[in-house]
């Protein structure tokens, strides 16, 4: 008989019951759809805001459908709920955007490590998404921005890209950022649109025009593979070093506890060890993605 | 068998019974049984009769046109093949074929499709329930042996 | 402390152990044993290699109902975790040291699996050694042998008409206290069937540096010619007693949520829902399983993820043999990784 | 024996040297006399390994949908293997003019679990002659009448010579006898139903879903089976009754007409589970009702990829 390790009983594989306390669409084609959910018991919210980092992820599940996991697009002080925006992709994404306020969800998490908050502070962010890999960099914003985070981080540099102005985010908020004066935000889109007076280009070719300094600053990249990829040689370009790059991976998983086996590349699960790696680990680990 | 049998009636949604017929069949079809409109008999897998048969069903009738009116041409044909085949398989390993039925159906055969469910009901009912092929049930822990 | 158990008394102290445990042991089935409750068959204790189905299966069984839900109300209904405690008897050292082995992915200090934890900490492991190691056994090459303790209550040694009973655990203690004690010259032979049966077995392949040619020649075109007859089915890895990755589906019209054995050998295994797959063809497959067992294991417990067990090589349906494939990776140069 | 491994040596190195193929799969001695593997030449050098005896277990067609249409394969093919290319070939999964059949008539393959189960598995030499077979395990000397270790499917074979063998090695064999595959599907037919359904229960449930059985057939070639298939989900994925029992009835029932009566499925299993006399009873149905046996040519397409208006006759009242 082994030795057994007992901090907490709970099943991890069990889903905390959760519903839905807002849901609003995100883009103009409807492909995004934002849910805003709180929890059906208050021990399950005091335990999540206890664990609760930006760059984390949470199972979502619906019984009889199966579960998918998804950045969190909240920071802690917002209130006692926890936001997602959900893309369109396939049956399981398509079900959950058929849910409304006050339906049921289940939900698992925090889960995997979060963006090393404490190694960052006194340091300049740079902050690079595209798409709806986003979500998880708007928590990261949205929690350094509180006024008792905010003095504990430099300068804040914002570059976000988008396929088009109706593809854009949390456009309100995001709208309001441009007050900021220790903010510096930059939006884009793929191609001109009447209208629009941000950046046009890719966002490897912004952050090349943007150029921020690789000074006492880190840089944390997510959007979809192909951007990371051509983003990164540009911060390496303008001096970041690799252990001051970021970035936040994908792949299958099922369990999101480092259990089920499928998401490790090389020795590392990217649901445990992960999702959030600097380019430095990276460059240590098998081509296995 | 004391409930009434369970029965999966699979219709090609060309070969529409006569207007009353059809109404029938989609208004008034008894509880017990649970209709299917497939685009031909030509698209039904087998996978979807064994699907129905691990589902509960006591039988299954496949309603389709006669062999020269596909709309298709000749899916009904191509499906017979197949079906009967399948029937024949299922046999072998113990579950009696009796329980699925291929009819051939007209426009012009009015009142017919209540006349073949309810001989094929009656046919079920003489069979009896079987327990040849399981059903999809929940599971107590299994795997523990092998 | 060791004990003597008389083969007649045998069927007797497993009977007793009834009353308080539910008592699993290798039975003769149909085709072949199989660790089966007690009294399913007869015993068959007295095989050369151990059961084919691995034991594992007593601990993550390879289809397991996690949760029961009601589905309309989208609502959790409660599983019953607990059990009722157990003796696993006959147990051959490489799947108890499986057991301990596994005991570092599920039985951890955060997230513990309850379904592994439950199980493993209700059971006592009651090893039987082998003193006749099969060709395709090569447990010592591993680091482990014939009558390793790992992971064990108990182990037991086969003499002529007894059975030498090695305690392991205060727990097995309680199941053997009654039984005579062996003396000083009983226990010197036992040690002489042991060694003799460690030195029967030939090492297999050197271990040392294995890893780092491994991860060395990731990129190799080495794994292509190594894969080319893998069938690319699961019985390496569903047979094997450390392989442990797991799927969840949800069974719908049975509102289960149901965990099933997967396999790293399987194409949709890694499949993306992009239609993007990291590992596409055996190649990458049969590298991720050799890697894992020989690399990744390292860096995660510190040691290495086979026991040496044999059932891979005796049951692969192309007569791919592990063995033989780590020879062959040690004979490749050391090649800066991702060349 | 080894004069038949010794011609299929020079055959294969001639089709090497002269460039005539780009890869020749065979078989290759492994550690164990008992498990010779699948080979895959493309060097004369490495012929040095080639194996071919009774042992021989696989159905080598199971590798051809691996490679391009344009790969010119050799392949050496006994009856079986020459019929599932030919089924192969129907289905344009390769095309036959890049393909070099090297015929062997077989006398059958023998079973390894039956050459455990007499003697174990620490076998050291194996030899065979005419219809016997030596074996040395543990040092002693076991000799076997071939027909005693031949795998049941061999036992009921009845083509045993390569119907379209480019090249043939060996003599012709006498042709098998059809009537064994019927008179063993007629005496399970013979069965009530529920003995035929507790044998169907105990064999499919003893499954694991490892699908060896699917990745040893050369005929299940798909790129996503239906079992993983995600939406809708066809079956049970896990090992439950209704999912195993599934697994085995559609997995047979796809190889209607198409079935070669190899037996490779059944030499995969692990859990040694009946298979073949579910696919024996379609191959039956198949002569009986459209008079087709699968791979005897490589031009008729299966049955139930075609249909005739005469089927009416055996289907309308």
């Amino acid at each position: 008989m082994p030795e057994h390790h007992h901090h907490h009983h709970d099943n991890p594989y069990d889903p905390i019951p959760m519903h839905i306390l807002r849901a609003y669409y995100e883009s103009t084609d409807r492909s995004l759809k934002t849910f805003e959910l709180s929890f059906d018991k208050q021990k399950d919210c005091e335990a999540f805001f206890k664990a609760y980092n930006p760059g984390q992820f949470c199972q979502l599940s619906i019984f009889g459908k199966g579960e998918a996991p998804f950045g969190i697009a909240s920071a802690a002080w917002e209130g006692e709920f926890v936001r997602f925006t959900v893309q369109k992709v396939g049956s399981f994404t398509e079900y959950i955007h058929t849910l409304k306020a006050g339906d049921a969800i289940g939900m698992r998490g925090p889960l995997g490590n979060g963006f090393p908050l404490e190694d960052w502070k006194g340091k300049k962010l740079v902050i690079i998404g595209g798409g709806c890999a986003f979500s998880t960099l708007y928590a990261l914003t949205k929690h350094v921005q509180h006024p008792q985070n905010r003095p504990d981080y430099d300068q804040l540099v914002v570059i976000y890209g988008a396929r088009s102005s109706g593809l854009c985010m949390y456009k309100h908020d995001i709208q309001s950022w441009y007050q900021n004066e220790d903010f510096e935000i930059h939006q884009a889109i793929d191609v001109p649109e009447e209208g629009w007076l941000h950046h046009v280009g890719y966002v490897p070719d912004v952050v090349k025009e943007v150029a921020p300094s690789p000074d006492n600053a880190v840089a944390i990249v997510c959007g979809p593979p192909i951007m990371t990829k051509y983003t990164l040689p540009v911060l390496e370009e303008l001096n970041f070093a690799p252990e001051t790059i970021f970035t936040s991976l994908e792949k299958r998983m099922k369990c999101g506890i480092g259990k089920c086996g499928r998401c490790n590349i090389g020795s590392k699960y990217i649901c445990k060890d992960g999702p959030v790696f600097s380019l430095a680990e990276l460059q240590e680990l098998p081509d296995d993605i | 068998m004391e409930a009434k049998p369970k029965i999966v009636l699979f219709q090609c949604q060309w070969c529409l019974y006569s207007e009353p017929d059809q109404q029938w069949v989609e208004n008034d079809l008894p509880s017990s049984m649970h209709l299917v409109k497939v685009p031909c008999t030509g698209r039904i897998n087998t996978l979807h009769v064994l699907n129905a048969i691990q589902g509960g069903a006591d039988g299954v009738m496949i309603s389709g046109c006669l062999p020269e009116k596909c709309h298709f041409k000749e899916g009904n044909l191509s499906a017979m093949r197949q079906q009967d085949e399948f029937a024949n398989l299922l046999d072998y390993v113990g579950y009696e074929k009796e329980r699925i039925r291929f009819v051939w159906l007209d426009l012009q055969d009015l009142g017919r499709i209540q006349k073949e469910l309810a001989a094929f009901e009656a046919d079920i009912v003489e069979l009896g329930p079987t327990q040849n092929l399981a059903t999809r049930t929940p599971q107590t822990i299994r795997g523990e042996h092998a | 402390m060791t004990y003597i158990l008389d083969k007649k008394q045998l069927e007797k102290v497993l009977k007793k152990w009834s009353a308080d445990y539910e008592v699993y042991a290798p039975q003769k089935a149909k085709q072949f044993s199989a660790f089966l409750p007690l009294g399913s068959s007869d015993l068959a204790l007295d095989e050369p290699h151990n059961t084919r189905y691995p034991p594992k299966s007593l601990f993550l069984p390879q289809t397991e109902v996690m949760l029961r839900y009601n589905g309309r109300l989208n609502r959790l209904e409660d599983v019953k975790l607990e059990i009722k405690p157990r003796i696993l008897f006959g147990i051959h050292p490489c799947d108890a040291q499986a057991a301990a082995l596994l005991d570092t992915v599920f039985a951890t200090e955060e997230n513990s699996d309850p379904y592994w934890s439950n199980r493993r900490k209700e059971t006592l492991l009651i090893g039987l050694g082998c003193d006749e190691p099969p060709q395709t056994c090569f447990c010592t090459t591993v680091g482990g042998g014939p009558f390793n303790t790992k992971g064990l209550d108990a182990l037991l040694t086969e003499m002529e008409d007894a059975y030498f009973v090695e305690v392991l655990s205060d727990e097995a203690e309680k199941l053997f206290a009654d039984l005579p004690k062996a003396s000083k010259e009983q226990q010197k032979q036992i040690k002489e069937v042991q060694d003799s049966a460690a030195a029967k077995m030939a090492p297999a392949f050197e271990t040392e540096g294995l890893k780092e040619k491994l991860d060395a020649n990731f990129d190799s075109e080495f794994w292509a010619e190594i894969s080319e007859s893998c069938l690319g089915c699961g019985v390496c890895t569903f047979l094997c007693p450390t392989c442990f990755c797991f799927d969840i589906v949800d069974e719908v019209q049975r509102s289960e949520r149901v965990r099933n054995w997967d396999t790293c050998m399987f194409r949709i295994y890694s499949l993306e829902a992009s239609g993007h797959n990291p590992r596409p063809s055996r190649k990458e497959r049969t590298r991720q399983r050799l890697s894992h067992k020989y690399s990744y294991w390292l860096d995660h417990a510190g040691e290495i993820g086979c026991t040496g067990c044999g059932r891979c090589v005796r049951y692969c349906p192309v007569g791919l043999d592990i063995r033989a494939m780590l020879r062959a990776a040690n004979a490749l140069e050391m090649e800066p990784a991702n060349a | 024996m080894p004069e038949i491994k010794e011609k299929i040596t020079s055959e294969i190195k001639r089709l090497l040297d002269e460039g005539l193929v780009d890869v020749v799969i065979g078989f290759k001695k492994e550690e164990s006399p008992l498990r010779p593997q699948p080979a895959f030449f493309r060097k004369v050098e490495d012929l040095a390994e080639l194996e071919y005896n009774g042992l021989c277990q696989n159905n080598l067609a199971n590798y051809l949908t691996r490679y391009p249409q344009d790969t010119r394969i050799g392949i050496v093919v006994r009856g079986c293997e020459n019929r599932s290319v030919n089924a192969l070939v129907v289905e344009h999964q390769h095309a036959r003019e890049n393909l070099f059949l090297i015929g062997v008539p077989c006398q059958g393959i023998i079973d390894i679990k039956k050459i455990i189960a007499e003697v174990g598995e620490e076998v050291s030499e194996f030899s065979e002659t005419g219809d016997e077979v030596t074996l040395v395990a543990r040092g002693k000397t076991h000799t076997f009448k071939r027909q005693d270790l031949l795998h049941d499917s061999c036992l009921r074979c009845a083509h045993p010579n390569p119907v379209s063998a480019d090249v043939v090695i060996g003599e012709p064999l006498p042709e098998g006898d059809p009537e064994m595959i019927r008179k063993a599907v007629e005496e399970f037919e013979g069965l009530s139903k529920e003995e035929r359904y507790a044998w169907f229960k105990e064999e499919s449930e003893r499954c694991i879903r490892c699908y060896a059985c699917r990745e040893a057939c050369p005929m299940c070639y798909c790129t996503e089976c239906f079992v993983d298939h995600a939406t809708p989900r066809w079956t049970e994925s896990d090992i439950s009754p209704a999912g195993t029992q599934a697994w085995h009835l559609i997995r047979a029932f796809h190889q209607t007409g198409r079935c070669t009566s190899c037996g490779a499925c059944e030499r995969a299993c692990p859990m040694d589970i009946k298979m073949t006399y579910l696919t024996d009873k379609l191959n039956k149905d198949m002569y009986d009702n459209y008079e087709f046996i699968p791979g005897m040519e490589a031009e008729t397409q299966p049955p139930f990829a075609s249909f005739n208006l005469d089927d009416k006759k055996r289907f309308v009242v």
